[in-house]
């Protein structure tokens, strides 16, 4: 006998990037809805909040993090998030979105590492975490420009090599890797289209798109929680907030996106 | 993170149970309880809600357009609009007819402001979506049917 | 009035030029395989021990993996074929068809072995995954297209060789298109055969919903 | 604490097109937390908005509103520079009242 639960849990699906509303090859049928709800993105609201919490005096240290350096320099956000991941030298690592602001929560705030993290990604129907609204706070100041990736740095290189390197590889019970559902043109998992990661147009269409607003959620998403997602799909382990692994694809990923124009946040059906 | 996948699960059974509560009195009056219309929101049938309106008798109208997907990708949030080009329109009200309790909104418009309201709702499964309009002391209507995918991707 | 490079200047540019191109050197593909394996060993959590080996890959899984355009050469393609048609066990009743209207839920059913929370999703049985990839019942629009459809798959018969090709089929695809997308839900364990035979049924029952008219 | 509005209304023509995005959980009194309990029915029940200080229109909405709502309207004989407010009421009795300014299309 099924519960309902598990009658529901049926019809979810496999899927690692839904394509940004309004993406080629969605049926004249799901087209009208998507871009209603792009249109106007309750995500939008994630950006105030996400202001408001960047800018509030807190952790042990009591600071802001109007200080933190996304890469253009302390406190200057203009296209920041256009050009992550990249190699930040006072943490000697490749950082995504997510990553800095964790870093900039324990160095300008004095907040616990695991503990920020432990929190960072929000339950579904909840106010969501801090760092999801930050995340699109911080983004949304890269609205208009083009993504613009660079592995100046070795260990962009490597991260890069690694993450397209990971795209393709399959393990587990259902022997999928990321390419199973993403290295081929008009494909759809269930009514839901799978965009062509092989495909520059086609990433470029979703590379520009997140943080994005998850209907189902109810909160604003980053990759870190749609990279989680798609190894939970696809019967894998769990993906670690802020693991090489996620951090490696979101460097092939992003990169193989640069020319996408941002436009945040997302919205995700 | 702890189970959030099956709290989302949940929201289909939110949806589908959608206003029990309501049914069983335990909706506190708001502020706004003087205007809030309690024996419709409360109908379990679409006729019952219908009525709980003033509308006796309506007259399928092609002077109401309805904006809206045909098929949801998500049944937590459907986007609806309403476009009523009938003159006087004094207020629009959208049901989901499957849902358990189907009316979902009613819009008052003042004169002076244009016959439209764009609005989400939560629809539990496939089903007509109804815009009941009110214009000069008559009421019209037209509906339009929405699939329902519950989940998706991920 | 256009300036003209001097030697000098164009024999400059071209050492930057060289030198960038220099900096910018890829780890090779031997050594990109060691970090990633190292960073898949340390990036992901499970609720045991066993269930963080599904990270690990088999021979068959490796030589699946290529990246970029790479192809499978014809040696490579023999060893997974091999490898797959020895993976396959049978049902223990030799009956390779079993129930259709089992096997019609299991299609719809896309549950079952996700860990998340620090949890394996507790199941009876795992779904089938079919409906996720392959166009099933006629005029049934909620479902994907990575799979070609089985509609109507069971014109070409439910004899005893069609069944037992099927079964074979869902088990280890990969012993008639290696490395196809299509999981090896027999091989890898994530259908029993049992209820192989259940899908096998589905597909291949004049009677079954997927090939009524 | 309710946190505030987002409200555009942008003329076109002599019309403000006015589109509004509340936070709100709009809890339908029928899910659970992840300890089982039931979260408690938590909905905007009513939405005014009001032009240049006078009722417009006035929503009133059931739990079937989605999470997070929107709502869109058109007033007609609008100027820019014109306000636009809205208040929403929840059936808690809990408020929020945001203005914006009617801005020329752009």
């Amino acid at each position: 006998m099924f519960t309902l639960r598990s009658r529901i849990a049926v019809l979810a699906l496999i899927c690692l990037f839904a394509p940004a509303a309004g993406a080629q090859n969605a049926g004249a049928g799901l087209e009208v809805g998507r871009k209603m709800l792009l249109e106007d993105n309750p995500g939008e609201l994630w950006i105030d909040r996400g202001k408001r919490i960047f800018h509030e005096k807190r952790g042990p240290k009591k600071a802001s993090l109007e200080q933190c350096d996304f890469g253009m320099g302390p406190g200057n956000l203009k296209g920041a998030t256009a050009r992550l991941p990249r190699y930040f030298a006072d943490t000697d690592k490749v950082e995504d979105l997510d990553s800095r602001i964790v870093t900039c929560m324990v160095t300008l705030q004095g907040s616990d590492r695991e503990q920020v993290k432990k929190s960072a990604i929000g339950r579904p129907l909840t106010d969501g975490s801090d760092i999801e609204a930050i995340a699109m706070y911080v983004a949304s100041h890269s609205n208009g420009m083009k993504m613009d990736v660079r592995l100046d740095h070795p260990k962009e290189r490597e991260m890069y090599k690694a993450g397209e390197y990971l795209f393709f590889r399959r393990s587990g019970q259902t022997d999928f890797g990321c390419v199973t559902c993403h290295g081929q043109p008009d494909k759809r998992i269930r009514l839901q289209d799978l965009v062509n990661m092989l495909d520059k147009k086609q990433i470029q269409a979703v590379a520009g798109s997140w943080p994005a607003y998850r209907g189902a959620h109810g909160i604003s998403r980053t990759m870190q929680w749609r990279l989680y997602d798609c190894f939970w799909q696809m019967r894998l382990p769990e993906l670690a907030y802020l693991s090489d692994v996620s951090i490696a694809l979101s460097t092939y990923l992003n990169y193989q996106g640069n020319g996408a124009v941002v436009k945040v946040p997302g919205f995700k059906r | 993170m702890n189970r959030s996948r099956r709290r989302v699960l949940e929201l289909g059974g939110g949806v589908a149970a959608l206003g029990a509560a309501a049914a069983a009195g335990l909706i506190p009056a708001g502020a706004a309880a003087a205007a809030w219309n309690k024996p419709g929101f409360e109908s379990k049938a679409a006729a019952d809600a219908i009525k709980s309106l003033g509308a006796s008798g309506m007259t399928e109208s092609r002077d109401i357009a309805i904006t809206a997907p045909d098929i949801a990708e998500n049944g937590a949030v459907v986007p609806i609009a309403v476009t009523s080009r009938i003159p006087n329109t004094e207020s629009i009200s959208i049901l989901a007819e499957k849902n358990p309790f189907p009316l979902a909104a009613t819009f008052d418009i003042a004169p002076g402001t244009e016959g439209y309201a764009s609005v989400r709702i939560k629809m539990g499964q496939t089903s007509h979506v109804r815009a009941v309009v009110k214009a000069g002391g008559k009421f019209y209507t037209a509906s339009k049917e929405v699939k329902v995918t519950v989940g998706g991707c991920g | 009035m256009k300036m003209k490079k001097t030697a000098i200047e164009w024999t400059i540019g071209a050492a930057a030029v060289l030198a960038a191109v220099g900096c910018a050197t890829f780890p090779d593909a031997q050594e990109t395989r060691g970090t990633a394996e190292s960073m898949v060993k340390a990036s992901f959590t499970a609720p045991t021990p066993n269930l963080l080996k599904r990270l690990d890959q088999d021979r068959a899984q490796q030589i699946c993996s290529k990246i970029g355009k790479a192809e499978l050469t014809p040696a490579e393609a023999a060893e997974v074929v091999k490898l797959s048609r020895a993976s396959i066990e049978y049902p223990k009743s030799g009956k390779f068809a079993g129930n259709w209207k089992a096997g019609a839920k299991l299609a719809y059913d896309g549950g079952g072995d996700r860990i998340q929370g620090g949890r394996l999703e507790k199941r009876a049985h795992n779904g089938g995954l079919c409906q996720n990839c392959h166009g099933l019942e006629a005029g049934e629009v909620n479902v994907g297209n990575v799979g070609p459809a089985l509609t109507g798959y069971g014109a070409r018969g439910n004899s005893e060789a069609i069944a037992k090709y099927t079964y074979e089929r869902i088990y280890n695809a990969w012993t008639y298109f290696p490395c196809s997308n299509m999981p090896r839900l027999g091989a890898t364990g994530h259908l029993t055969p049992e209820q192989i035979t259940h899908l096998v049924a589905y597909l291949i029952d004049p009677q079954s919903s997927l090939n009524r008219k | 604490m309710a946190e505030p509005m987002r409200i555009r209304a942008t003329l076109q023509g002599d019309v403000a097109d006015v589109r509004i995005l509340m936070r709100h959980p709009m809890e339908t009194g029928q899910r659970k937390n992840p300890k089982g309990e039931i979260i408690p029915v938590h909905f905007i029940q009513s939405v005014v908005v009001t032009h240049n200080g006078k009722t417009v229109f006035d929503a009133q909405w059931s739990q079937a509103i989605s999470r997070d709502p929107f709502l869109g309207l058109r007033i007609k004989g609008a100027k820019a520079g014109d306000k636009v407010s809205v208040t929403w009421t929840d059936n808690k009795g809990d408020k929020r009242t945001d203005e914006a300014t009617v801005a020329a299309s752009s």
